[in-house]
């Protein structure tokens, strides 16, 4: 169970978070929704302390953090529990498929040589892509760049994962890929953040959808309170181009 | 006016020779240039506190001093202060006992210093962020993430950059009969003294010059496509 | 070593060094034009691969790269005046020695500066190039309205960086007898057996020199990053990502490929002072 | 062919001849703490010009020491005045003035609190001997090592006047070549005890160099106004002048 | 009327357009789909010449060309007969919103800087952003780029326009707002070739759709045809996620 609470962040005077709580139970899937700017990946971001926010609390299992006054250790121990997954894949450039899956879990001693190696393998034939093991991030398509984001980061076993639009930079087949791959984990139990575009996927595999808005969560609810009765203008706006489609199609 | 062959072959002869005292002075000045320019550079990209300043504003400094008041001062520097400070160190060695190549190599490895934290710096600038952040995020320390990601990636970028650094070492060493040090360009000048041809000898060390700096070149080109096979896009 | 380093001196040598500045930057400026001209043509026999032309300018810039600039001055000194002689019968033994100063390095000047400028075409991306063509713009129209306004840009850094770097390379033209900053502290040391201090007054006007430069390139650049004359300024917050790089080390050349071509030529290239 | 190239007449018959010298060599030809181009060669050319000129306008040609002679050579100098000292090779490249300039009687330097004062190149032996690369010093010090291997190292550079004095009291080297005028200027510019040996270990004189292609005239004329002005005591004065004593050579 | 035929490309060993065919209609709305490396973009590519097929002819009104051997000046006379709207936008930097309009104007000769800066002034009031005229690329968002990327093709008053998924790279508001430019572009009768990934957009707007696989041109005929009947089995593999969409909604 993951507690987050006021989560404020500003660049320079701009304040792009405003105060963001969020709730996350365990094996639960949350699906943040949101126009370009409302703060979505700096959420993300300070969730997992690649920005440092300005304000807030974070309670994960026995890890509790406020972003301002924790220890550099404590935080390190809370940044090994999460795991993110990037928009633009972010691979090791210098690193194959397989490394990029095994180098993280022996640099955080989570596994030794043999059996990071091993368990890589392992997740490499999960998504899908045992023969392409030796290759560079250079060398792949996009949706296989993003398939071994995915596995890098579930081979750190975290207890939350992070996901960015990950299959917004996909052509629709790989985004099919992808997407796949997501439901089977979500599936499996995961605990995961999703910021998506894909309305019909987050419909799907949420179990509960956040509408950020100006740095804040202007509202919550199950993927039916929210698409098909969404309380604020703004939200209804904001599906209106999805919802049309539901109906229209 | 009349060129004397004769003259820039006899050059060459007699400098060729001392290839070994401009390649040693240039590589060390090189090394020296490369171990504290990363050491510069890693404390300005991390931003770490009065060092980055410090190191920035004697970047600055040390881009505008002339390389020879440099070699003159270490020279005097060290002639006059050495000493003093042997003894009171307890140190047995003194001053006329140093070879004055260290000199030289020490003068131009603080050039070496300035452009090897600037090219360092370049080169990691070129490292997506977005490299940074996955290492960051997956709970990586700094030291994991300099050594398995951001040297990787960025000794490609600035193997031709160095190649063309070692390139101006070489030519800048020239300067080192300054501190007594005879280099193929002074072997040259003797030569040249020899029969007053110091046109010729001119040219003769220039022919030197220019072989080695083609060699370099195509050294570190072969270097940086050693380097970045993975970085390029195989044509499936 | 105080017997060798007189205070009052500096302060004697000072003024001195500064009355023929503007021989220096004069060198600096003609080099650095005839640099830009002549590197930017160079630049582009290279990238558009004339042939012939290219492997000649590839052959230039290798001698100039690879070759002491003391022997290039020589050979510029000594060589152009029987060149012009003997092929269109000018005679220019009447010159000033200066124009000799100028046109080495010009040459010089011009070798490194097409590296640079090679470098930051070639960093620009191809959609810009995609989509003049797609507009039907001729290939003159591509360089003179796309390509070089871009380019500046990328490379400014990097002429900042090569025009400190010329500014003390300028010494060699006092082994023809032009008296430049350096030449001047050459001069002072000869006449006053104390070098140390004429020197050190050069440093100071170089390091000065060196940090009004950097601030003006900066300058320019900023101006020149399509983004500086906002309209209003609250937009430009906008897109701040895109805008602001995230970490403060700003002061590296934007492009690193272009940026560090240049880094390395700071190195001085003095050759046989 | 290219020697009359740089020549030129003007409208009153006066002819220009351009004189290469040093701008950097300290009693003899160098710019001044003015600006101005001085030194005891300069201004024996300088009257020497004075004399001639109903015929020629002398101007200076100035550069570092080598390029002096390569000026002459290419023709851009029909006269070059740097303290040249008379040896084979130059002579069979230029031609000589005939009227000796300064006597280049050279001293062993050294620093007598390092030890002693060296009187002979015998007593060297073991020692290390600074000469700046390419200067009579050096040749004349290569001569005798030919005769005498294994006398004495030489060290070879570039130094500059603190640096070689700096070298004879630090003890970097044990001793340097130099003529006394040299080694006046060195303990008086730095108040330093330096010494010279008691006798010359070399002596010779230095004259002007013509380009070999040279008018014979200008040549003529150029020799017979130096012999005056060495006659009537013009020499001496400038000697006095720059470098404190009489160092005009007799012949 | 535009008549293509058989279109050839190969980089290197890798053929990537293996003789492709096909005919536009004056005021035609041509939609290309086909999966990621089917040669798309590199077929509109060597339409506009950005490319230089191996071989093929071009026949555009009163131009005829073919791609091998025909002059330069002959090339330039057709290229500005077509345009193209870039997936990545690819405004000039160094030029604000107006000039990246006027100025292509005026260098193909098309007007004068006084009818240029007014036909700019038009078209970019038509597409929205007459407040944003003097702002530089980097100052506008995705969308507002992509739109001035249109006004730019607009401007040259081509032929043909080609558009090489124009919406891709934009968050789903702005999508809505460039497709619904589209939409007006083509009710006012251009003719425009259109690469998109936008299934439903298509399934509107096209009145021929074409279907690539590995550089040739697999079937092709109106939305209809190959959205609800399509006869190859790779078309509806392709187009099932998008159909089952259809379906589901
Ligand atoms: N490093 C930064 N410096 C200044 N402003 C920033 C920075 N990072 C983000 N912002 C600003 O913060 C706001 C929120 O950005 P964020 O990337 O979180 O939005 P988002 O919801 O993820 O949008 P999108 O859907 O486009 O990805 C934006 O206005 C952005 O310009
Ligand atoms: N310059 C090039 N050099 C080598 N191969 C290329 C080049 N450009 C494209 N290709 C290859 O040609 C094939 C077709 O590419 P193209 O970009 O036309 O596909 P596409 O249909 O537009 O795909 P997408 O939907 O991903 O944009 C791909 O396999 C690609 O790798
Ligand atoms: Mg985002
Ligand atoms: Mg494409």
């Amino acid at each position: 169970m993951m507690k987050i609470r006021g989560i404020r962040k500003a660049f320079g005077k701009q304040h792009v978070l405003n105060g963001v709580d969020m709730d996350v139970d365990d094996g639960e899937v949350v699906v943040i929704l949101g126009s370009s700017g409302s703060g979505k990946t700096t959420f993300l971001r300070c969730l997992n302390f690649l920005e440092k926010a300005d304000a807030g609390h974070i309670d994960l299992d026995d890890s509790h953090i406020d972003v301002k006054s924790s220890s550099k250790k404590d935080v390190l121990d809370y940044q090994r529990k999460t795991a993110m997954v990037f928009q633009n894949y972010a691979l090791f450039n210098n690193k194959t498929a397989l490394e990029n899956i095994a180098m993280p879990m022996i640099a955080t001693g989570k596994a030794d040589k043999a059996q990071a190696d091993r368990r890589a393998e392992e997740l490499i034939d999960k998504v899908g892509l045992s023969e392409r093991k030796d290759f560079y991030p250079s060398q792949l398509s996009g949706g296989q760049q993003q398939r071994i984001g995915i596995a890098r980061a579930l081979a750190l076993d975290p207890k939350v994962t992070l996901f960015d639009e990950p299959t917004s930079a996909l052509d629709p087949e790989l985004v099919g890929q992808v997407l796949g791959l997501l439901r089977d984990i979500a599936n499996a139990g995961a605990t995961m953040i999703l910021v998506t575009h894909e309305m019909k996927f987050a419909y799907e595999i949420a179990d509960k959808v956040v509408f950020m808005d100006k740095g804040v969560v202007l509202e919550q609810g199950t993927p039916q309170d929210i698409f098909e009765h969404p309380k604020h203008q703004r939200t209804r706006e904001f599906l209106s181009r999805f919802t049309s489609q539901l109906e229209n199609a | 006016m009349d060129f004397n062959f004769q003259a820039m072959i006899q050059a060459i002869i007699s400098s060729v020779r001392y290839l070994g005292t401009t390649l040693e002075i240039s590589f060390v000045a090189l090394v020296i240039g490369i171990v504290l320019g990363l050491a510069i550079a890693l404390l300005r990209y991390y931003n770490v506190v009065v060092l980055s300043p410090v190191f920035q504003v004697l970047t600055t400094v040390f881009k505008g001093v002339p390389v020879v008041l440099i070699f003159l001062a270490l020279y005097l520097f060290f002639s006059t202060g050495f000493d003093p400070m042997a003894k009171s160190m307890g140190w047995s060695i003194r001053f006329k006992q140093i070879n004055p190549i260290w000199i030289a190599i020490i003068c131009l490895g603080l050039m070496a210093v300035v452009n090897g934290t600037e090219i360092f710096r370049g080169a990691f600038s070129s490292v997506r962020k977005g490299q940074l952040d996955a290492a960051q995020s997956i709970g990586m320390t700094r030291m994991q993430t300099i050594r398995r990601v951001l040297l990787p990636q960025a000794v490609p970028v600035a193997v031709p950059v160095f190649g063309n650094l070692l390139i101006n070492l070489i030519k800048a060493s020239a300067l080192c009969s300054m501190v007594g040090v005879v280099d193929i360009f002074s072997a040259a000048t003797i030569s040249g003294q020899q029969s007053y041809t110091f046109l010729e000898a001119y040219v003769g060390v220039a022919l030197i010059y220019w072989a080695v700096v083609a060699l370099i070149e195509q050294a570190s080109r072969l270097l940086e496509r050693g380097l970045t096979v993975h970085m390029r896009r195989a044509v499936a | 070593m105080s017997a060798y380093f007189n205070w009052s001196l500096v302060g004697k040598d000072f003024p001195r060094l500064v009355a023929v500045l503007p021989v220096t930057l004069m060198i600096v400026l003609i080099a650095t034009i005839i640099g830009l001209l002549l590197g930017s043509l160079i630049a582009f026999l290279r990238i558009e691969r004339i042939p012939v032309l290219s492997q000649i300018a590839a052959v230039f810039v290798s001698f100039v790269r690879g070759t002491p600039i003391l022997v290039q001055l020589y050979i510029v000194y000594y060589g152009v005046p029987i060149l012009l002689q003997s092929t269109l019968h000018i005679d220019i033994s009447g010159w000033n020695k200066v124009m000799f100063v100028y046109i080495a390095y010009g040459l010089n000047t011009a070798a490194f500066q097409s590296e640079t400028i090679r470098a930051s075409i070639q960093s620009i991306p191809r959609t810009q190039t995609d989509a003049c063509i797609a507009c039907g713009l001729t290939k003159r129209q591509t360089y003179m309205k796309v390509i070089f306004p871009q380019m500046i840009r990328v490379a400014m850094p990097s002429f900042g960086t090569t025009t400190i770097a010329l500014l003390q390379d300028t010494s060699l033209a006092f082994t023809i007898g032009v008296v430049d900053v350096v030449g001047r502290a050459r001069a002072l040391g000869a006449a006053t057996f104390h070098t140390m201090e004429a020197y050190a007054g050069a440093a100071v006007i170089f390091v000065a020199l060196s940090f009004i430069l950097e601030r003006v390139f900066a300058a320019i650049e900023r101006n020149m990053s399509f983004t500086a004359h906002t309209p209003h300024i609250a937009l430009r917050l906008k897109m701040p990502s895109l805008l602001l790089p995230r970490r403060a080390n700003t002061a590296t050349p934007t492009t690193p490929a272009a940026g560090l071509q240049i880094v390395a030529q700071n190195a001085a290239t003095v050759a046989g002072a | 062919a290219c020697g009359g190239s740089a020549s030129a007449t003007n409208g009153s018959g006066v002819q220009e001849i351009k004189i290469a010298t040093g701008n950097d060599g300290k009693p003899f030809c160098y710019m001044n703490e003015a600006g101005d181009l001085d030194g005891y060669d300069v201004a024996v050319i300088k009257a020497v010009g004075d004399k001639l000129s109903k015929y020629y306008k002398f101007t200076f040609e100035t550069s570092d020491f080598p390029t002096t002679l390569s000026n002459l050579s290419s023709g851009k100098a029909q006269i070059a005045a740097y303290e040249y000292e008379i040896n084979a090779e130059r002579k069979a490249k230029f031609v000589y003035g005939t009227v000796g300039m300064t006597k280049w009687d050279t001293l062993i330097v050294s620093d007598p609190k390092n030890g002693k004062v060296y009187q002979t190149f015998d007593e060297l032996k073991g020692k290390k001997v600074y000469v700046t690369t390419a200067t009579n010093q050096a040749a004349m010090a290569e001569a005798y090592l030919k005769k005498n291997p294994n006398a004495f190292t030489l060290v070879y550079g570039t130094y500059t006047n603190e640096q070689i004095v700096q070298g004879l009291t630090s003890g970097a080297y044990d001793a340097t070549l130099a003529p006394q005028y040299s080694l006046d200027l060195w303990n008086d510019s730095f108040k330093k005890g330096l010494e010279g040996s008691k006798k010359a270990v070399n002596k010779s004189s230095s004259y002007i160099l013509f380009n070999k292609s040279a008018d014979k005239t200008l040549m003529k004329r150029v020799n017979t106004a130096m012999k005056q002005l060495k006659d009537d005591g013009t020499f001496e004065k400038l000697s006095q002048q720059y470098y404190g004593a009489d160092y005009v050579p007799e012949d």
